[in-house]
């Protein structure tokens, strides 16, 4: 009986008598649900548009980071006086190498394997993803560096208010994650709906026969979404970084958009979102509230389960389509 | 012109049915072992079976386990790190629950324990397909190695919170712990890998391997000739959880000595994945393949480094064996997707026809 | 091509598999509505209809793929709403593919093999060591499919992957495969879609010779007219997922509903 | 347990004799010591890997360039990279092992804990430097392990100790509430016992909050449970990723950082990345930081500035920078004691244990290094491989560390039952342990 107690009555007595408590932790489960949700949005630009579940989008997020504050070093090293000059030509570089990388990876990863199953593709994003790793440390050195989030006009500090007793703080950058992630998708969704070469990312989605027959180049395409997940990436980075550091480590964190995408479908843009929101809260509320049963730490695999119980019940995720097997 | 079947005419299905139908083959496959058992104890150095030869034969165990489910049954685990790790702890708790009954049995019985979770997360497998069975397979590693160091019975409350192995003894002869030479280690550790590759040959040969692959290629048509997929597929599961599990075992025991939880981390369930896929999925000699190549390839490019007497530091080659390793799996899989194994058939079959090119 | 009429009387037999009433459906898209016909045991019976006509459908059905909103299907006596793909294959219906659903990263040897798997039953144990039961078994079952592979005359391709076969062979190592599970039915999805005619004589040959020599009741679905015609003893119309005919060759191709479906008449 | 290896040695010696070429141990032509140095510039730890193999390697790379080595004789230094991972770190100690070293750091308790059974077969020594198993400091059953200073139990009892003193008297601590946040996995466990028995004997609350590795940079649930305890102190044992992102975490949840205190491993970098609010972090040490001593200044002299190492010149005199050196003058005055007492020039991993189990380092010693009030005297013996010595509170004023607080001792009282515990339960499970067999020196 006391274990049901505990399970069903316990955490909910404490929401209600400290509900300061529980909008902060819905508050921190929110940004972090926005995070992975844009974590998963990487994967989702380029899956949608090639096919490729990218397994690299996690490196790709530390790399870009890594390279923006990496650049800001060697900025300030050649004699660029520190501050916002230096930080904005640094993340115009950062930004400058996604884009080469989004080239080498179309010419050296993707033409030569077109048209090989997934599998393979995803595999391949495998070994993209252990290059960069090197690569990275090669150019940059494998110690955490601090994210340059001040020198970015990124606002510091926090908002707090007194509420019940209690006080909710939220950090001005988690905040300003909140809106920029808004409106990353908000711009991505317009992109995709509105623009020419959005539809086209969606025609290739369909159909890569029906895009080249209509003069899509494939190429092309490949570059834009893989830029676009860069862009994506730096900017997941720069909003992770400023919360902990720039380090390597963060590549498994970069494992939690998977459940994430299991929730929201491979291919929607909303669903990334939903399903960053329902992991993101969903792992808070259970570790503070239920995970002290289990004697606490069930955030590294709460999320998951997550998942994986949602997929029991519905296979094709929130926004997936039900697929209708032919044979 | 030494490798050339020609005349070799099969009388029976017998023989036509063999594991290596041609006579060059089973030379070879003999020579191999005829190295491996005595060549390699008496003139390796301990360097050579303690560092090279002992991990080798482990990760090709655990990547011919990993093999059965993703290369056989297309199945993509990335939960291979804990089912290494349940076969370990399940090893240490028997061993230190009943001393007295030889450890080689308990390494061997210990992969029944990761059998069983196995097929407890394999379980999802049937709803489950693709890249979202991946994502199931990752909640065990996580749930796993959150569990190993939570559940301090597992370690017996070791202060260290690790597998301490104890000493244990074949023959009078010590196989773990300290006092056990690296010999006898290897030896243990080959007997076993090659049993078990033995055994996961003829599996893979006969009607459950064919059941296998039949659900990998099309696995609705598969059912459709009466294959039961969920059967096929929790088989599968169990298997190359039983093989994930002995290797997690050897490893401590044989390899480690003593292992922290963190040994059986999603890294590991990474490091096989890309043996199987260097290696060749859906091949057993792959496996063996990829796992010289990906655990071979630092110790040699570090042995070049040494050699050639470059003064590059340590950090650096470990820079540069991270991207190596990467550019090779980008490498292979456009030359040949199909994996190093496959290359070994077309050299092969191109040795058959030597000097004709067809 | 057919046989005569007398020996038509004696091969035919009793009705071996029955579909009453069935209905399908996908979200709101009806894909078979309300269809009744039955197979006769010996027989060849074609299944016909323009494209989108639900004919796969209902061969998924059959065999258990589809589940159906409605109706029944009689099977060797037993009445159920529904079949179960195992129970369907344990049952002796066999079954080829419109694309072919061949085990591409097999041979074709193991390829028909893995058709013999539901009669093969040696357990794990043995299998581990391969000897004793399990290779008697295996090798009992590989002289069975090698009588197969003769009969198809695909000797030279055994040890070939079937995903580098050509087309047309991959047609015969299904069929082979199909034929490995010793099917009382037997079905037919367009087993001669994309091969040229002396390819289509060949396979129309198999079809004839599977017939006749072990007596396994066929239903087709083919697009090639003359082809059913010639090959199938009765026809069934399917249209928009309804029947719209049902009869001999020669009674359907007379149906006026038949020639408005496939000329495209207005419903 | 004749066996294979006579077999072996038979063999090779008749494939010699048979004049065939046979694989042997390259001859090393060059008198020399050997001291492999185990290190992780890279992987997820490499944040704290770096700053350690720089001093330590940099140090003895300055005995060799100003000294020529100890006692006339070179150090051979080789650094091997471990990635902070045991399957890298064992593959390093076989490459290692035919080599003769005298001496092996491996720097993570994760390979630590394999090498701990084969060093008394090997006969190599192992320095795991106030890390790895605390009841190795027992010397009688672990004549091979040396761990000084301190053990992370000491750390914990000394920490709670500062605790005590601050509050002015250690039966203040009754009815106060006392966070654990940690890496969880072995290291961070470790204290978990002495915590809770001193939570009994002092009448404290202690809460734990673990942080598993995978989530080092994901903290905000765990500091939500700690504003939700409100505990009048925190204490964490971490490492890497984690201690900069719980000091972030604090100051985000305006967690008094005075009350905030870290085991030995916090660097600079930890610190300062809450920014000017974490200002009165607290972390234990045992040695000066800074690069005010003339030691120090050597290395830049003979070392940096001849662009010898590949360190960046920053990272002089940091925290962990200073632990390396630390580290390897332990090593050097092994080295040194171990050449006196066996009178070779070229010592053994077997005269090296005993040089590290008679070491003494005393004011006098630290001043002829040039190191002068650089540590406490440093004096281990057969019995004790440990010291369990002083060490003392360093607090971030907002730039740098300050020293804020004089010797703290741990309660060996406490600390000591829970070690004799430990070892004996390690030796019995081990099946059969060794008894030490090893001849106790007198200390030089």
């Amino acid at each position: 009986m006391d274990i049901l107690y505990k399970i069903f009555i316990d955490p909910f007595m404490q929401m209600g008598g400290a509900p300061d408590l529980l909008v902060q932790t819905l508050w921190e489960g929110l940004v972090a649900g926005m995070l992975y949700a844009l974590i998963a949005l990487g994967f989702v630009l380029i899956f949608k548009a090639s096919g490729v579940f990218n397994f690299a989008q996690g490196i790709m997020v530390v790399f870009a980071a890594l390279t923006l504050v990496g650049v800001y070093d060697l900025l300030r090293g050649a004699g660029v006086p520190s501050g916002w000059l230096a930080a904005y030509l640094a993340l115009a570089i950062a930004l400058g190498v996604m884009g080469i990388l989004a080239f080498a990876v179309e010419r050296v990863v993707l033409r030569p394997l077109v048209n090989q199953p997934d599998i393979i593709l995803f595999m391949a994003t495998f070994g993209l993803t252990y290059f960069l790793i090197g690569f990275g440390e090669f150019v940059f050195g494998g110690n955490p560096k601090r994210m340059i989030a001040g020198e970015l006009n990124l606002p510091s500090g926090a908002v707090e208010f007194k509420m019940a007793g209690g006080f909710v703080a939220m950090q001005k950058i988690d905040i300003a994650a909140v809106l920029i992630v808004s409106v990353m998708v908000a711009g991505l969704s317009f992109f995709f709906q509105r623009t020419r070469i959005g539809r086209a990312l969606r025609a290739v989605a369909d159909s890569h026969k029906a895009a080249l027959s209509v003069g899509i180049s494939l190429e092309q395409i490949w570059v834009v979404v893989w830029f676009a997940a860069g862009i994506v990436a730096l900017t997941t980075g720069i909003m992770w970084g400023a919360r902990s550091e720039v380090s390597f480590s963060l590549q498994i964190i970069a494992l939690k958009a998977l459940p994430v995408l299991i929730l929201g479908g491979f291919t929607s843009i909303p669903g990334a979102i939903v399903g960053g929101l329902i992991i993101g809260i969903g792992e808070k509320l259970g570790e503070f509230y239920w995970g002290p049963l289990l004697g606490s730490g069930i955030e590294s695999w709460l999320a998951y389960f997550i998942a994986l119980l949602f997929l029991l019940f519905r296979p094709q995720g929130l926004f997936g389509e039900k697929i209708i097997e032919r044979i | 012109m030494l490798y050339r079947e020609a005349g070799q005419f099969k009388t029976n299905y017998v023989d036509d049915q063999a594991v290596f139908p041609i006579r060059q083959d089973r030379i070879g496959i003999a020579v191999i072992l005829a190295v491996a058992f005595v060549g390699i104890p008496l003139f390796g150095s301990d360097f050579f079976i303690s560092a090279v030869m002992v991990p080798l034969l482990v990760f090709s165990l655990a990547a011919i386990g990993l093999n059965i489910l993703t290369g056989y049954t297309g199945l993509l685990s990335l939960g291979t790190g804990g089912f290494m790790g349940v076969g370990a702890f399940a090893c240490y708790k028997l061993t230190t629950i009943f001393p007295d009954v030889n450890i080689i049995i308990w390494i061997l019985v210990s992969g029944f324990f990761s059998c069983g979770i196995g097929i407890l997360f394999g379980l999802p497998s049937l709803r489950i397909k693709g890249f979202y069975l991946a994502v199931a397979t990752l909640s065990a590693q996580f749930f796993l190695d959150w569990a190993f160091v939570r559940i301090p019975w597992l370690v017996n409350n070791n202060t260290s919170g690790a597998i301490e192995v104890p000493s244990r003894y074949l023959f009078g002869m010590p196989i773990t712990g300290p006092m056990a030479q690296p010999e006898v280690r290897y030896l243990v550790v080959l007997s076993i890998v090659a049993l078990l590759t033995l055994i996961a040959s003829n599996l893979v040969h006969g009607r459950i391997g064919r059941s296998w692959m039949a659900v990998r290629d099309m696995d609705l048509a598969a059912e459709l000739i009466g294959i039961r997929l969920y059967r096929t597929k929790l088989l599968a599961f169990a298997v190359s959880s039983y093989y994930c599990g002995v290797a997690g075992a050897l490893m401590v025991f044989l390899w480690y000595g003593s292992a922290e939880p963190a040994v059986f981390g999603i890294d590991q369930s990474f490091f096989i994945l890309f043996m199987v896929i260097i290696g060749g999925l859906g091949s057993l000699v792959g496996s063996f393949f990829g796992a010289a190549l990906i655990y071979g390839m630092p110790i040699i490019l570090k042995a070049i480094v040494g050699l050639v007497g470059l003064q590059i530091s340590p950090a650096t080659v470990e820079h540069l064996t991270f991207m190596a390793v990467g550019g090779l799996i980008i490498l292979f899989l456009i030359i040949e997707p199909a994996g190093l194994a496959r290359l070994w058939q077309v050299g092969k079959q191109k040795l058959r026809v030597w000097p004709f090119p067809y | 091509m057919r046989a005569p009429d007398d020996s038509l009387k004696t091969r035919i037999g009793d009705v071996l598999l029955a579909v009453e009433d069935v209905s399908l459906a996908f979200g709101g898209v009806k894909a078979i509505n309300g269809v009744s016909f039955d197979i006769r045991q010996g027989e060849i019976r074609a299944i016909i209809g323009p494209n989108g006509a639900g004919k796969t459908s209902m061969l998924n059905v059959i065999n258990g793929f589809y589940h159906p909103q409605q109706g029944r299907i009689t099977f060797k006596g037993k009445t159920r709403s529904r079949m179960r793909p195992h129970e369907a294959a344990s049952g002796g219906i066999a079954r080829t593919f419109q694309n072919v659903a061949l085990f591409r990263g097999m041979s074709a040897l193991d390829n028909i093999m893995a058709g013999r798997t539901l009669k093969m039953n040696v357990n794990f144990f043995w299998q581990m060591f391969r000897r004793g039961p399990a290779m008697r078994e295996e090798i009992e079952h590989r002289r069975f499919v090698e009588e197969i592979i003769d009969f198809l005359k695909i000797q030279d391709i055994r040890r070939t992957p079937v995903g580098r076969l050509p087309y047309g062979l991959q047609k015969r190592v299904e069929l082979g495969r199909a034929l490995a599970m010793e099917p009382e039915l037997l079905l037919l999805d367009e087993p001669m879609a994309g091969m040229n005619l002396e390819e289509k004589e060949d396979m129309s040959r198999y079809i004839l010779d599977v017939n006749e020599y072990y007596g396994t009741t066929i239903a087709l679905i083919e697009h090639d007219m003359g082809v059913v015609m010639d090959l199938s003893d009765r026809v069934v119309v399917l249209d928009h997922g309804e029947k719209i005919a049902d009869g001999t060759p020669d009674e359907v191709k007379r149906n006026q509903a038949v020639i408005d479906a496939y000329l495209g008449v207005a419903h | 347990m004749l066996g294979l290896r006579n077999i072996k040695t038979t063999m090779i010696a008749a494939a010699l004799v048979a004049g065939t070429v046979a694989t042997s141990p390259p001859a090393t032509a060059q008198e020399s010591i050997y001291v492999p140095l185990f290190t992780y510039r890279t992987g997820p730890f490499s944040g704290s890997g770096i700053y350690i193999a720089e001093g330590m390697r940099d140090y003895l790379e300055m005995l060799n360039q100003r000294d020529g080595g100890i006692g006339g004789v070179k150090l051979a230094l080789e650094e091997c990279e471990t990635g902070y991972d045991t399957k890298k770190g064992l593959e390093c100690y076989e490459a290692v092992k035919d080599k003769k070293p005298v001496v092996i750091n491996p720097w993570s308790t994760g390979i630590t804990l394999p090498l701990i059974p084969r060093a008394a077969v090997d006969k190599v020594p192992v320095l795991s430097m106030a890390y790895g198993l605390s009841a190795a400091a027992i010397g009688d059953t672990f004549p091979w392990i040396f761990n000084p200073p301190a053990t992370y139990w000491d750390g914990a009892s000394m920490i709670l100790n500062y605790i005590g003193e601050k509050e002015g008297g250690i039966d203040k601590l009754k009815g106060k509430t006392i966070g654990y946040i940690y890496l969880d996995a072995g290291f961070g466990k470790e204290p978990i016992p002495l915590l809770e028995q001193l939570a009994k004997d002092y009448g404290y609350t202690l809460k734990l909050y673990p942080v598993a590795a995978t989530e080092m940079q994901n903290q905000s649930s765990q500091w939500l449970n700690v504003r939700r305890d409100r505990p009048d102190y925190m204490i964490m044992y971490g490492w890497g990723a984690l201690q900069p992102t719980a000091v972030k975490e604090a100051v985000k949840i305006n967690y008094p950082m005075d009350k905030f205190v870290s085991i030995w491993w916090a660097s600079e970098d930890d610190a300062a990345a809450g920014g000017p609010q974490s200002k009165g972090f607290k972390v234990l040490n045992w040695h000066a930081v800074g690069d005010n001593l003339p030691a120090i200044a050597d290395i830049k002299k003979h070392v940096t500035d001849k662009n010898l190492t590949q360190t960046d010149k920053s990272h002089i005199g940091k925290v962990l920078y200073n632990r390396g050196i630390y580290n390897s003058m332990l090593i050097a005055e092994g080295i040194r004691n171990a050449q006196k007492l066996s009178g070779k020039k070229v010592i053994t991993g077997e005269d090296m244990r005993r040089g590290l189990e008679t070491l003494n380092i005393d004011a006098a010693r630290y001043k002829e290094m040039g190191l002068e009030g650089f540590a406490g005297p440093v004096k281990l013996t057969c019995a004790d491989h440990n010291g369990h010595f002083a060490t003392y509170m360093q607090e971030w004023d907002g730039s740098k560390y300050v020293k804020v607080s004089g010797d703290l001792k741990a309660s060996m009282d406490k600390v000591s039952p829970l070690m004799n515990a430990a070892a004996k339960e390690y030796t019995e499970k081990a099946g059969s342990w060794p008894k030490r067999t090893e001849a106790c020196d007198k200390a030089s």
